[in-house]
């Protein structure tokens, strides 16, 4: 019960990019054509939720015991640049016809500052860990259906009469505005949920 | 505090270990080369080169499907650094930039209905073929634009679209995108290796002109003061803007659309005009030269057709030798045209200017005689090119009656016919064919087969009816074989003796035939180009006009075309067939096929036209003629280029409209 | 091969080293301004509400009790320059994790001399009325004796309608604050005896 | 033809300012811009680390294989964030309160990683220093600009000064997501009317 709002939450309610303004830079980036969005969504949902499960681990396996918790930002970036590496390498190896079609988005995801985010998040509001892992899987979809939504909306815009000064990035980010005052609709669904749930 | 030390070293420790342990584990071998190249490539993933972005370019340049020169939009810095990479070197190329081919905006042309539809070109053209009356417009909604990686595209204020040459690479994806094809890629190469055709938006000055000078382009430049743009834009087509400003009878005039309202602007004048201009500043411009890449090339006869081809060849980057058996380049202009229609000196700065390319000539030395076709073969390393004239050629040299011509073991029947007994090649016991359509073809036959050749060998290009209706002889006689509807497409020899002829009926099916001696009826050896094979010792014919893009003009002795390129009248027609000769040769020389463009305008091309210019402008009453033999002011060039209505295919200048520069 | 490794691994071991070494120094630095910061900034305004009558600076007169084990950080409140109050942190249970409360205890009176909510995860516009004054001074000027539970639990504080949870938690934290303080009151007068003898 | 090492340093105020010019770094601009004093802090907070990270990065090029570049960058990156993170902390309290998660992002912040390797790895340590000064005060001035915007629409206020008259209403809309989204794109659409090159 408590993973369906969870879910809820952070796919809809508060969406990792359009209401917690996380993975911007993705967002813009590769979001002109939808299979590529498709693509980068999938292996921001894996890495997420991979890097998470490896963080929470180190933090409160390491960080904590140690009382260096101070270190976390440098100790949970270098895991995700690690990690991300890895997982490259991985791939490219063992299974090279996933690596043709997510590989070329893994470098990108090192600066995706969604990964960080979401292990950052799950440590501030003392997420337990099935808590955690859950929260970043459902915050990579909430990633994936924002990513695909927006770039079916960028495509029209290669058929579209667009002013000289809006073109590209400009009109994107009012785009994005408005798909994010559409996800504003969902506030309050999760807490009604959970009322109802509770009930 | 060492606590954290020892940490964040255990971390970094641990995780350069792990990234070590799997790079060796994960490994998987890479030429190492593909990342030296995508290194050096740009790294905009434009997929200019064709390949999905540039580590694709990269790995295919590494498995050698790609040459060097493989990113269009780096040029030729990038290119050599690849080829520093592969350890292979290129060959600088001619920047290429794109060019819109439409004058005209949807808001100047006439539209056929108002389309308010998705903005796109791509959609725009589904519904009857865009909104345009003229099916070849530019639809001005900017498709192109969008997908220019470089921002190079932008769209100008009369809705076409505007390059900027400082940003265009010439990746050609606009050229790929735009559903008109208006937008193409360009430069000077490409532009002189191509015909007009029926996609592209010509104006009917420029259709009648043989030597297919962008006529609109050259005015529009005028009358922006480009002096030298227009030279350049002419001698893209024509080498002899001068010469021809001269003597050109001016076919484009009579076509000039300004007809329909009074008389034509002065646009062989205006042509040399600017030549004029040149020459008055005393310094020939040079055009763009590629370095000396290509084969050398022998071409025969020094006159106005063998100088264009060599112009040609040599700015598509041959090493050319022109061998003249008179004195002085220039042939019948030289030797037959009157100094008052044509002044020497004229003449003399043209041929000089076009030699100053670094075409080597040698003068006196007559083909055939001095030099022998198998020497020549073997010195022009197999190319020779045959632009030697005939029978006029003949009479200028004065030894009219050699018994040879420069193609070993054949001859024009005309000499064969008025030469003495005793100066005529001996046929005796020889297989002779005769390439003819009259009589005299018949006569020469009856004095071979006199001369007991063992076979001779007639080929009407007429059916057997034909012939009947023009009562020639076709009685059967021994040894004499007559065959109809034919032409020679290809002829082989070794050495200098000819060894076979193929010919081709009216079917396309080829008959070869074994030969000994050749004649041929016309006034004029016709444009031939040879390439000897070395192994064998071969050469043979090439069919290098095939690019003409004419019906029937296959053969090499394609005499079925009446008024074939052979026999030259103006000028400017043979200027014409210098470039496509020289066209033919280059994609010969490099392995391409030869054939004509697709959708060259030829003589029956139906082409969109108007009928009635309604004057909605007030027109400047042009009375004075000029007399084209003077030189134009300045301002009396403005005057002129003014007059144009810088036609379109059906658009032209309505109102105050002012020409742009493409 | 080997070598280029062996380079690999030394080098980013040192980078992280010295980074690590710099951040340590850096932390020692400014880690006791932090927690002074955190005190004035995230305690102090709750403590300020909740000695209200405080003439001092309870974060500077503040002392550090052990009990069992575990420190408590103990804020005094005097007026005139007499003990009148004490203030310290409880947490309970609330709906969406733990809720940290300030509890301020008049000693002289045994009554509370106010709550104050510091931290808390609960539903926004629901759960989180809980911090709202209207709630936190039903709990002021109640004795230390009295039944701190939500009147459902048959306790004497009204819950905020459709947040009872949330009250609970703030019931709780209260309740287990004040025999806290039962356990500490002892110690606590000891030790401000102590120091005013120093003085 | 080499930039003067003037020229580095103002190109981030025009030719490349971020986020516009360049358009990296959005997640902090669209998330702290909410009032200018956020978006000032954030700036800064930025400008430190990319102004040191640049200068450590360029001094360090030759040492670092090309392998482990990227790891390298985001240890040296990371540290500086962890110092700005505490320093904020210890000094500049209530702000680092505000800011909030998007202070350890910032090593994430592509603006940063991107200098390190288009410019810092490549050029010497004077000109990146000029660089990540340059880039890192544009990129404080575009957050001070968006963030007055979207304070003075929102709240009515520029750094918590009321300016609006008095009957004046503020849009919520404009503190929101969706508002930080529209008023970037509505700014960028602004500078892109203006020539890159001066």
């Amino acid at each position: 019960m408590e993973y369906i709002v969870l879910a809820v939450n952070a796919i809809l309610v508060k969406n990792i990019l359009l209401a917690q303004y996380l993975g911007n830079c993705p967002f813009m980036g590769v979001s002109k054509k939808t299979d590529t969005a498709a693509g980068m969504g999938m292996a921001v949902i894996f890495v997420m939720t991979f890097a998470t499960f490896i963080t929470w681990f180190v933090h409160y396996y390491f960080l904590v015991t140690f009382n260096i918790e101070y270190l976390q930002t440098i100790v949970f970036i270098l895991v995700i640049a690690a990690l991300v590496q890895l997982i490259e390498m991985f791939l490219k190896k063992s299974v090279p016809a996933l690596y043709r079609s997510l590989g070329i988005f893994l470098p990108l995801i090192t600066t995706n500052c969604a990964i960080l985010g979401v292990a950052v998040l799950v440590i501030t509001k003392d997420f337990s860990f099935l808590q955690s892992i859950m929260y970043a899987f459902f915050s990579g979809i909430g990633f994936a259906l924002a990513l695909v939504i927006f770039a079916g909306i960028r495509e029209r815009f290669e058929i579209s009469h667009i002013p000289a000064a809006f073109k590209d990035m400009s009109i994107a980010l009012i785009t994005a505005g408005i798909i994010a005052m559409a996800f504003y609709g969902f506030k309050g669904l999760d807490t009604s949920l959970k009322s109802i749930l509770i009930k | 505090m060492l606590i954290a030390t020892i940490f964040l070293m255990g971390l970094g420790l641990v995780a350069s270990l792990i990234l070590v342990v799997a790079s060796k584990v994960f490994y998987v071998w890479e030429d190492p080369r593909i990342e030296e190249v995508s290194d050096v490539l740009l790294g905009a993933n434009c997929g200019g080169c064709g390949y999905a972005g540039c580590a694709a370019a990269a790995e295919a340049v590494v498995q050698k499907k790609a040459s060097p020169d493989v990113c269009v939009a780096g040029g030729f810095e990038i290119a050599k650094a690849v080829a520093e990479v592969m350890g292979m070197t290129v060959e600088e190329k001619e920047p290429e930039f794109s060019k819109p081919g439409c004058t005209y905006g949807f808001q100047d042309a006439d539209l056929k209905y108002e389309y308010d539809g998705l903005y796109d070109c791509r959609a725009a053209v589904l519904l009857y073929n865009g909104s345009k009356i003229c099916e070849i417009g530019c639809l001005g909604l900017a498709t192109c634009v969008k997908a220019c990686p470089f921002n190079a595209l932008s769209m100008g204020k009369n809705n076409l679209p505007v390059v900027d040459n400082d940003k265009c690479t010439g990746c050609g994806i606009c050229e790929e995108i735009c559903p008109k094809g208006i937008i193409t890629l360009s430069s000077a190469t490409i532009r002189l290796m191509s015909d007009q055709k029926l996609s592209e938006c010509t104006a009917p000055c420029q259709r009648h002109c043989p030597a297919e000078i962008d006529i609109p382009r050259y005015i529009c430049e005028i009358r922006a003061g480009d002096y030298e743009g227009a030279l350049r834009t002419i001698r893209e087509k024509n080498p002899f803007p001068l010469i021809c400003g001269w003597i050109c009878p001016a076919p484009c005039e009579e076509e000039c659309r300004r007809n329909l309202l009074d008389e034509p602007v002065a646009i062989n004048g205006l042509k040399k005009f600017v030549a004029d201009l040149e020459r008055k500043n005393g310094e020939y411009k040079l055009p763009y030269l590629p370095p000396v890449s290509g084969k050398k090339i022998s071409v025969i006869g020094g006159g106005i057709e063998g100088l264009t081809a060599s112009y040609f060849l040599r700015r598509l980057g041959h090493d050319v030798t022109i061998i003249e058996s008179t004195e002085k380049l220039g042939g019948i202009l030289r030797y037959v045209i009157s100094e008052n229609r044509l002044p020497k000196e004229v003449l003399d700065w043209e041929i000089k200017g076009i030699l100053s390319l670094g075409i080597k000539h040698r003068t006196g030395i007559t083909a055939g005689r001095d030099i022998s076709f198998k020497s020549m073969m073997e010195e022009g390393e197999n190319l020779v090119l045959v632009t030697s004239g005939g029978w006029d050629s003949r009479q200028i040299m004065n030894n009219t009656m050699t018994s040879d011509s420069l193609i070993p073991k054949s001859n024009l029947l005309l000499n064969f016919l008025m030469s003495e007994e005793s100066d005529r090649p001996s046929v005796k016991k020889k297989r002779v064919v005769i390439v003819g359509e009259g009589n005299s073809a018949v006569k020469a036959a009856d004095i071979c087969l006199d001369n007991v050749a063992s076979k001779v060998c007639l080929i009407y290009p007429f059916s057997r009816e034909e012939a009947i209706e023009r009562n020639l002889d076709i009685s059967i006689k021994k040894n004499l074989e007559i065959i109809f509807s034919s032409e020679i497409s290809e002829l082989s020899g070794i050495g200098n003796d000819l060894k076979q002829i193929s010919i081709r009926d009216e079917y396309g099916d080829i008959t070869e035939i074994g030969i000994d001696y050749l004649l041929i009826d016309s006034g004029r050896i016709p444009e031939m180009l040879f390439d000897l094979d070395k192994d064998s010792g071969i050469w043979r014919s090439v069919e290098v006009l095939k690019v003409l893009g004419k019906e029937n003009s296959g053969g090499i002795f394609a005499l079925k075309n009446i008024g074939r390129p052979t026999d030259l009248e103006r000028v400017v027609v043979a200027v014409g067939i210098g470039r496509k000769l020289a066209r033919g040769l280059h994609l010969h020389s490099t392995g391409e096929d030869i054939a004509p463009e697709e959708k060259v305008i030829t003589d029956e091309s139906q082409v969109a036209n108007v009928f009635r210019i309604p004057n909605r402008q007030a027109l400047i009453n042009y009375k004075e003629k000029y007399d084209p033999s003077e030189i134009f002011t300045l301002e009396m060039s403005k005057d002129q280029a003014e007059r144009c209505l810088s036609c379109g295919l059906i658009c032209y200048k309505k109102g105050h409209q002012v020409c742009k520069l493409m | 091969m080997i070598k280029e490794y062996l380079k690999m691994i030394i080098v980013l071991t040192l980078i992280a080293t010295v980074c690590g070494f710099l951040l340590s120094a850096v932390k020692t630095f400014t880690f006791e301004r932090i927690e002074e910061q955190i005190l004035v900034n995230v305690k102090g305004p709750a403590l300020k509400n909740v000695l209200n009558q405080a003439t001092n600076n309870p974060i500077n007169d503040r002392l550090e009790i052990e009990l069992d084990g575990i420190s408590h950080t103990v804020f005094i409140g005097k007026k005139d320059d007499r003990l009148y109050a004490i203030a310290f942190e409880s947490t309970g249970a609330g709906f969406g994790g733990d809720i940290g409360v300030m509890i301020g205890i008049d000693i002289r009176k045994s009554t509370l001399s106010g709550i104050g909510i510091l931290t808390h995860q609960e539903t926004p516009g629901l759960g989180s009325r809980i911090s709202e004054t209207s709630f936190t001074d039903k709990f002021k000027g109640r004795s230390v004796n009295d039944n701190f539970k939500v009147k459902k639990d048959e306790g004497a504080i009204d819950a905020i309608s459709g947040a009872t949870n949330s009250s609970r938690g703030v019931c709780l934290a209260t309740e287990k604050g004040v025999v806290l303080y039962s356990k500490l009151k002892a110690e606590i007068l000891k030790k401000i005896k102590k120091r005013s003898n120093k003085k | 033809m080499k930039k003067s090492l003037f020229q580095e340093f103002f190109k981030g105020f025009w030719e490349i300012l971020p986020p516009f010019r360049l358009v990296l770094g959005l997640c902090p601009t669209l998330a702290v811009t909410t009032l200018a004093e956020n978006g000032l802090g954030m700036g800064i907070a930025t400008t430190f680390v990319l102004f040191f990270s640049n200068i450590l990065i360029a001094s360090l090029k030759s040492v670092i294989p090309k392998k482990v570049r990227i790891a390298a960058f985001v240890i040296i990156i990371a540290t500086f964030v962890v110092v700005v993170e505490l320093v904020m902390k210890a000094y500049f309290f209530p702000i680092s309160q505000k800011l909030g998660l998007f202070i350890p992002l910032i090593v994430v912040n592509c603006i940063i990683l991107g200098r390190a390797e288009a410019f810092a790895s490549k050029n010497s340590v004077l000109r990146s220093a000029a660089d990540g000064l340059g880039v890192g005060l544009g990129f404080t001035m575009s957050l001070v600009l968006i963030s007055s915007i979207r304070e003075l629409l929102g709240q009515g206020t520029i750094f918590g000064f009321g300016v609006m008259w008095s009957g004046f209403e503020p849009f919520g809309f404009m503190a929101q997501a969706p508002g930080a989204f529209v008023s970037l794109g509505m700014i960028l659409a602004l500078i892109n009317l203006v020539p890159k090159k001066l």
